[in-house]
């Protein structure tokens, strides 16, 4: 029996070499309008992103920030009345939007899977797992030869994410515990041997034992199946333990997208929004009151303040970052950042 | 389990013949029939519709008069002696082709007795000496007139069908069990003869026909909730004279169910209570006619043992106050003849006023007519006052009035509004209370009621009176209950002892009962008539307050030759007849050949 | 006190901002506040006469008598209004008893638990169970009230237990919650705990119920009037309606108006509830909300 | 699962018990005293007082005289050996009989009402759902919801007032014509489903927009679930996804909802048999009502509380067929609580009131 696809997994929190492929799943100046009209709300505005192969690959943000809308378009499953009014998402090179509903049922789960936020609501509360996993492998003919080798496939994973497989095919999710759920919620999403896996908030509504027994759990998938990750999330020690690349959201936009390194590094060039929070981020060791929370509040997306959206909230703001919005700007090693204060001070130049 | 038309079986049914092309005749029956029913006439569940049309009874009475019939299966009766001599009508024959003989007679007597009918406390013994001879014994103090009454009247049923239910010794139980019934009633109920009757009730009542073997005009085919099919029977002794190849009866258990059929032309004819706007739209149609017949009298009984009530110059004065030509429009319209009736608060309907007393001494009684002035008197007279616009009592209490009836017949509920208005603008805070039902004895005794209301149908004006101040009992009065759970109390609580005028001071109830028990239609009988219509006019222990009056719609879309109507739609004797008794009535329509489908 | 007025305050704005949108859900509430009205001010204003003359039977709409006449020649416009308040009196009655029952049962059962909890629940399963209406009008006609206070309490003899089942697990979950738990600590009473802590908090859920009881209450009483198995005394919808069916007017078109006028007025007071009901269920339920 | 039903079976025997232990106490306490209004009552009709003891005692299977406690005992048992006692108005028929006369024509009204109103409002509410946005299924919910806002009993009288009146169309007082022979044959059969279009209709009309608003709102509130976009994230079929997660579980509630609106409907019965004259067992307690006929009313009352509790008991045997849980141990909430919830669901036709 075949284990992981691919290549040997490269380590957690480096990235390929540049230009060796394609990036396997590419977001292109991407919008998402909700409702129409002069009261509709851009959850994400004009973001653009690339996940190489073997990446993992975090989307940080605090909630409301569009992130998980971001995750579903990824997929193309945004709910309604959501919609994609502008750009793309591609996915090893073919646009989601050109594909046919059947071409894209077959990317789905198959290619590139999900994992819902907190997995709580993941599972239909009136089947079993077991059912679900049939469900998954009868709509993927064609990736096992045998539905019976598919089942073996997903016992084999319940076992790398420690769950006995006995128990959980027939047990219902109200049957299961929060962490026992999302693992097994992330043994449903890898069940077809997928190429990328998109983690909404995978330890959100975890205890402190289960998020570090999730955060092994993923970087050891990572290492032995190869799988690409993208996750979203608030939490930015789970960003700095586990990601290769970060990019960060607010209220809609991308304002800095870089390797793990470049966002926590101090000192580099960053976003005050990306420094406020790793302000914030209180850490084992620190005082509490070396924590500083941010002050203000995510803003309303149907009442935006013009130019700079984080401008209300930011101690370096300047009247431009009023006018303005601060386009996002690359630096030589492809660190992106937007803010007119942080491009200007590191002398980036504009394009 | 399918309703009770499993009971019949259709194929029974009487043979189709060229003559039944004629539609059947259409009959919209007032206050229809229950859900569940049974073909034994023993039976409560019997369906009354069927009565006269397929049991026959020995005669039929003919109103107003107390003294006249039409035989039927009886053909002559005399008395002779203390001895009533029924000759039966011969040739007679049941629906199963089984011969009619006296012993149908003397086995209904019998089995009817069990359940306390046929009249057995006019009687002391009956016999069938021959098969087409019946003698009734009459009881000492019953005289013949009501012996005859209480006898003819009565359906005969099958021996080939119930006679199986006669027991060897109940001939002389029944007469052992009803001599002393007419001593000690409850002692007759507890003595071996009274319970062998028990017994043989409870048999006889639970029996349940497959089929209904009557000797009637007509022949049941089929039965369910809402219809009832009857065919022509041709052996009917009078068949040659009855028009009709059949009738369906439709259930209106409600009047609102009538009303559509008559507006829409589904039905023929209906017996159902016509209300103003009804009456109007069917008097803009030529094809539907309305005969309207006296019936029986609505009365409103006061709570006589309670303050006020027991005063009577509180009695006449609400008497006063009460609306009744108003109250009769609201029921009847300010069309045809029912607009014009206002009966006299004594007791007594019109035509029995007309009967048994004279224009002389009509003319002495009170009509009390509305005269807010003159209740304002008496009530002042007693010692009430006015304060504002309400009365208050003597004691300090303000004068308020309660008023129960049956919430199930609108036109009295209408017509009880109309009065409350009258007593309410008058200064007496009055409250009607409609209610499903009737229990006019609790409402009365536990004194919920300080007048409720009860209705009264009778061809012997004594038996008018007995029935509203009699004891509570077997002769069905309101006054002091000597049986059941009431025995001993007051019920309406006129008495016991009062000065009934030309009588003195009597025994109100036990005086009325034994009058309306002995006294035959004649002189002494139109005094005692006199002595109470003086009473209840004067002391007013209860309000008469209209006349109910049957108005018959009847169309003639399919059907034609209607017995006549007179002056603006009076009723004529046939009409009376129905309006009194019911289907005898609409049998001796039909023996006379009335009612013939449209060519 | 003032945390409860900025609270209330900030409800109208949510209610008002919500009905804005939800134009169903402003004039249903418009059209109950206007039958409270007229259930409040309707005897004072309108004057049903006393002086019956049924040769005014039936007269068709006039200045006079916007509505027609009825049977009596009474004014129907009039007995309309006048019969308003007996109904929307009994129907809120009702409610209100249905609702403080069900409460109080539901959060004492909830927060007590064990045995009371137990006991308490086995009794209001049955009165989930029984077919309300059937033993609303088996008692109705037994009792044979005219009072509207009892009348009102045996439309609320099985209506609240579906309310209590729902508040008790309500109840339930938030004697888990830390709020409730910490209050439990400060040694409150249980009076102040399941008055100052839980009410609060089933507060929106009962609100709803509350007007879907109205409605419910004024259907049965309506329909037992409609029956003729309650006392028929005095004036109001049901009646009207009773009366005008036993009198044939549903076949006359000059009497229809007697008839088909408590029917509409019926009919649009229960929209009306249902789709103001509609709004606060926005109000009180976010996700609804954001839909 | 066994232990399952047998609980549920425990439950149902008590709710039956207690009801019947009710109806004792509703004839012999209430005000307005139902045993003592029949002595009055057989008074009146000139039985003595020896008779009437019997009377009573045949009616109601109580004696009057004897200590409250042994009256009890005495009911309870022949109710439960299913001697109801008799009619007062009609004495040689047995409160038995007389139910089960009516008791199969409102299975039939009331059982074929659901089905129908339950179809229609179901596929009316998914409808609702799928196209929640657009200005026909806003114009399609208003309706709908007036309509079943509307009590029934009014809608009874306009249909008897067009269909049945003015254009007699369909038959009004019974459950078949006179015409036809009682038995497995075409002119019955057919003679049974015109008379029953009228009380059904009013019952469909007032009852399927119940259904179709409960099933619009949990189907909305399904569809927004995680649950579905998480399904819809492993490329499952359009068809996999419509039945199996979105129709399934927005069923849940509805079947739960089932199991109240058969104890309302039973209850409405009252008023759409009685105006329709329709031979049910609501046609029967109305007409007992009216006549005062205490024995036939608390069997009616009985017979219409057990039918609501073994129809609860038949959903509560289906309701693991569409919900697991409910069977397996600890795995969900009681069938109560679940039917709780379903009453503030139920509109104004179907207030529990």
């Amino acid at each position: 029996m075949s284990i992981g696809r691919g290549e040997p997994a490269s380590g957690a929190g480096t990235s390929p070499a540049a230009g060796l492929a394609r990036p396997i799943l590419e977001v292109d100046n991407l919008t998402v309008t909700f409702g129409d009209g002069p009261g509709s709300v851009r959850a994400v505005d004009e973001v653009s992103l690339a996940v190489e192969t073997g990446d993992i690959y975090a989307i940080v943000g605090e909630s409301g920030c569009g992130k998980s809308t971001l995750a579903y378009a990824l997929l193309d499953i945004i709910p309604p009345p959501g919609r994609v009014t502008s750009g793309e998402v591609r996915f090893k090179g073919r646009s989601l939007s050109q594909m046919s509903r059947g071409e894209l049922n077959r990317v789905r789960a198959a290619e590139v899977a999900m994992v819902f936020q907190a997995a709580m609501n993941a599972f239909h509360p009136v089947i079993t797992i077991g059912a679900h996993v049939d469900h998954t492998l009868q709509a993927h003919p064609e990736v096992f030869a045998s539905r019976s080798e598919g089942r073996e496939y997903f016992r084999y994973l319940l076992n790398l994410v420690r769950l006995r497989p006995e128990r959980t095919w027939d047990a219902y999710e109200s049957q299961l515990s929060g962490g026992m759920k999302q693992r097994v919620a992330i043994a449903l999403a890898l069940v077809l041997k997928p190429s990328v896996v998109v983690l909404d908030e995978p330890t959100t509504a975890l205890d402190v034992l289960n998020q570090r027994l999730m955060i092994d759990i993923l970087a050891d998938l990572h290492r032995s199946l190869g799988v690409s990750i993208v996750f979203v999330t608030h939490d930015l020690a789970l960003v700095a333990e586990l990601a290769g690349r970060v990019a960060v959201m607010y209220a809609g936009r991308l304002v800095e997208s870089g390797t793990v390194d470049e966002i926590f590094a101090s000192g580099g060039r960053r976003h005050p929004y990306v420094t406020a929070l790793t302000a914030a981020i209180p850490t084992v060791v620190g005082a509490v009151s070396d924590v500083r929370p941010i002050p203000g509040e995510v803003p309303n997306l149907a009442q935006l303040p013009p130019g700079c959206r984080f401008s209300p909230r930011c101690a370096l703001a300047e009247p431009i970052c009023q006018e303005q919005e601060p386009a996002l700007l690359q630096d030589d090693r492809g660190h992106l950042v937007a803010c007119h204060v942080a491009n200007r001070l590191l002398g980036v130049p504009s394009k | 389990m399918l309703g009770g038309g499993l009971l019949t079986s259709p194929a029974e049914a009487a043979p189709v013949s060229a003559f039944n092309a004629a539609p059947y005749l259409n009959m919209g029956e007032c206050c229809g029939w229950g859900s569940t029913w049974s073909y034994n006439p023993f039976s409560s569940a019997w369906p009354g519709q069927l009565n006269d049309l397929v049991y026959l009874p020995l005669a039929v009475q003919v109103p107003p008069s107390m003294t006249g019939f039409v035989p039927q299966l009886a053909s002559s009766w005399q008395a002779q002696g203390n001895n009533l001599v029924v000759h039966l009508r011969s040739g007679l024959k049941w629906q199963d082709g089984s011969a009619f003989t006296s012993k149908d007679v003397l086995d209904t007597a019998l089995l009817q007795g069990t359940e306390g009918n046929f009249n057995w406390s006019d009687f002391t013994n009956v016999t069938a000496p021959t098969p087409d001879e019946v003698v009734f014994t009459a009881r000492p103090g019953v005289p013949m007139a009501t012996l005859e009454q209480g006898v003819l009247i009565h359906r005969i049923f099958p021996a080939s069908v119930y006679g199986s239910f006669v027991t060897p010794n109940l001939d002389q139980e029944e007469v052992a069990y009803y001599n002393e019934a007419a001593k000690n009633q409850s002692a007759a109920s507890n003595s071996a003869a009274g319970k062998a009757l028990s017994a043989v009730f409870s048999k006889l009542s639970e029996y349940s026909p497959k089929k209904l073997v009557g000797n009637g005009p007509f022949q049941l085919v089929n039965m369910t909730t809402g219809e009832i099919k009857l065919t022509k029977w041709d052996g009917f002794f009078d068949a040659s004279k009855v028009q009709q190849p059949g009738i369906i009866f439709r259930n209106g258990s409600s009047n609102n169910l009538i009303y559509p059929w008559l507006i829409g032309n589904t039905t023929d004819f209906s017996n159902a209570y016509l209300p103003p706007t009804i009456i109007s739209s069917l008097k803009n149609k030529s094809n539907w006619h309305v005969a309207i017949a006296n019936s029986f009298e609505f009365n409103l009984l006061f709570n006589n043992k309670r303050y006020p009530f027991n005063l009577t110059k509180v009695r006449q004065a609400i008497a006063y106050v009460f609306p009744r030509a108003t109250m009769v429009t609201a029921t009847y319209g300010t069309v045809g003849p029912g607009a014009a009736v206002e009966p006299h608060p004594d007791g007594l309907s019109p035509w029995m006023e007309g009967s048994y007393l004279t224009p002389a001494e009509i003319k002495q009684l009170n009509p009390y007519n509305l005269d807010p002035a003159k209740a304002t008197a008496l009530l002042k007279s007693a010692g009430f006052h006015l304060s504002g616009s309400n009365w208050i009592m003597p004691n300090g209490k303000p004068f308020t009035l309660s008023i129960y009836i049956q919430s199930s017949a609108t036109d009295v509920v209408q017509s009880m509004e109309v009065a409350v208005n009258a007593l309410d603008s008058f200064g007496i805070q009055t409250t009607l209370l409609a209610i499903p039902g009737s229990e006019i004895v609790p409402d009365l005794e536990t004194g919920t009621a300080d007048m409720s209301w009860v209705t009264t149908v009778n061809l012997d004006p004594l038996l008018e009176f007995a029935d509203v101040l009699g004891r509570e009992g077997p002769n069905g009065g309101y006054n002091f209950p000597v049986l059941g759970t009431y025995a001993g109390d007051k019920g309406l609580g006129f008495g016991p002892v009062a000065n009934v005028p030309g009588l003195g001071k009597v025994n109100v109830p036990n005086t009325i009962d034994t009058q309306a028990a002995t006294v035959a239609p004649g002189k002494r009988m139109d005094q005692l008539v006199w002595d109470w219509a003086r009473l209840v006019n004067q002391q007013v222990p209860y309000i008469q307050w209209e006349n109910k009056l049957h108005q018959y719609a009847f169309s003639t879309t399919r059907y034609t030759d209607w017995p006549p109507l007179g002056k603006n739609g009076q009723a004529t004797a046939l009409w009376n007849d129905l309006s009194y008794n019911g289907n005898p009535g609409l049998l001796l329509m039909m023996e006379h050949g009335y009612i013939r489908p449209r060519a | 006190m003032r945390d409860l007025v900025s609270r209330l305050g900030a409800f109208w704005k949510d209610l008002w901002r919500l009905s804005k949108n939800d134009k169903g859900a402003m004039v249903g509430g418009a059209v109950v506040a206007l039958y409270c009205v007229v259930a409040v001010i309707g005897p004072y204003v309108a004057h049903l006469s006393r002086v019956t003359n049924p040769a005014d039977a039936y007269l068709p709409p006039s200045l006079a008598h916007p509505l027609g006449t009825g049977p009596l020649g009474q004014d129907i416009l009039s007995e309309l209004v006048v019969g308003t308040r007996p109904i929307m009196e009994v129907g809120i009655l009702a409610a209100l008893m249905t609702v403080s029952v069900g409460v109080v049962i539901g959060l004492v059962s909830g927060y007590l638990g064990g045995f009371a909890d137990s006991v308490l629940m086995r009794v209001t399963d049955v009165f989930l169970t029984i077919p309300g209406l059937a033993l609303v009008i088996v008692i109705a006609s037994l009792v044979r009230t005219s009072s509207p206070v009892v009348l009102a309490a045996i439309l609320s003899v099985t209506a609240w237990a579906g309310l209590a089942r729902a508040v008790r697990s309500q109840a339930l979950s938030l004697r888990e919650s830390d709020f409730v738990e910490a209050a439990r600590q400060q040694g409150l009473p249980l009076r102040n705990m399941v008055g100052r802590q839980l009410l609060p908090n089933v507060g929106p859920y009962v609100a709803i119920h509350f007007l879907l009881d109205v409605t419910g209450a004024i259907y049965a009483e309506v329909g037992l009037f409609v029956l003729g198995v309650v006392p028929i005394s005095g004036t109001n919808w049901g009646i009207m309606i009773y009366l005008a069916m036993g009198q044939g007017a549903l076949f006359t078109t000059k009497s229809m108006l007697y008839l088909f006028s408590p029917m509409v007025a019926i009919v649009i007071l229960q929209v009306a509830f249902v789709f103001f009901t509609r709004v606060l269920d926005a109000l009180f339920n976010p996700r609804l909300r954001v839909q | 699962m066994s232990r399952y039903i047998a609980r549920r079976v425990v439950a149902s025997l008590a709710i039956i018990y207690i009801v019947i232990s009710l109806s004792f106490f509703i004839v012999r306490l209430m005000p307005g005293n139902a045993v003592s209004a029949l002595e009055s009552q057989l008074s009146v009709q000139g039985m003595t007082t020896q008779q009437i003891d019997a009377q009573v005692n045949a009616i109601y299977a109580v004696t009057p005289k004897a200590p409250l406690w042994r009256q009890y005992f005495t009911y309870i048992g022949h109710v439960l050996e299913g001697k109801l006692g008799r009619s007062i108005i009609n004495q040689s028929e047995t409160v038995l009989h007389i139910i089960a006369n009516a008791l199969p024509w409102t299975i039939f009204i009331v059982g074929t009402s659901l089905i129908i109103s339950f179809v229609i409002g179901i596929a009316i509410g998914s409808a609702l759902a799928a196209l929640q946005h657009t200005r026909a299924a806003k114009a399609v919910s208003f309706v709908v919801s007036v309509l079943s806002s509307i009590p029934n009993y009014l809608v009874a009288i306009v249909l008897l007032y067009l269909l049945a009146d003015i254009h007699p169309i369909f038959p009004t007082g019974a459950a078949y014509s006179v015409n036809v022979t009682v038995g497995f044959n075409i002119a019955f059969i057919g003679s049974v489903i015109v008379h029953g279009v009228l009380p059904i209709a009013a019952y469909v009309i007032t009852s399927f927009g119940v259904w179709a608003l409960g099933m619009k709102g949990s189907a909305v509130s399904v569809l927004g679930s995680e649950y579905v976009r998480a399904a819809e994230s492993r490329g499952l079929s359009r068809r996999r996804l419509t039945q199996t997660y979105v129709g399934r579980n927005s069923m849940l509630p509805q079947v739960t909802t089932l199991a109240l609106s058969v104890g309302f409907m039973f209850g409405g019965s009252i008023f759409i048999e009685t105006y329709f004259s329709y031979p049910g067992i609501g046609y029967q307690l109305d007409q007992a009502i009216n006549s005062r006929d205490y024995s036939v009313m608390m069997g009616c009352f009985i017979l219409i509380t057990v039918a609501v509790v073994v129809s609860n008991f038949l959903v509560d045997l289906l309701y693991p067929l569409v919900d697991p849980r409910i069977a397996s141990p600890g795995g969900a909430r009681s069938v109560a609580d679940r039917r709780a919830e379903g009453t503030k669901a139920m509109p104004v036709g179907g207030s529990t009131a």
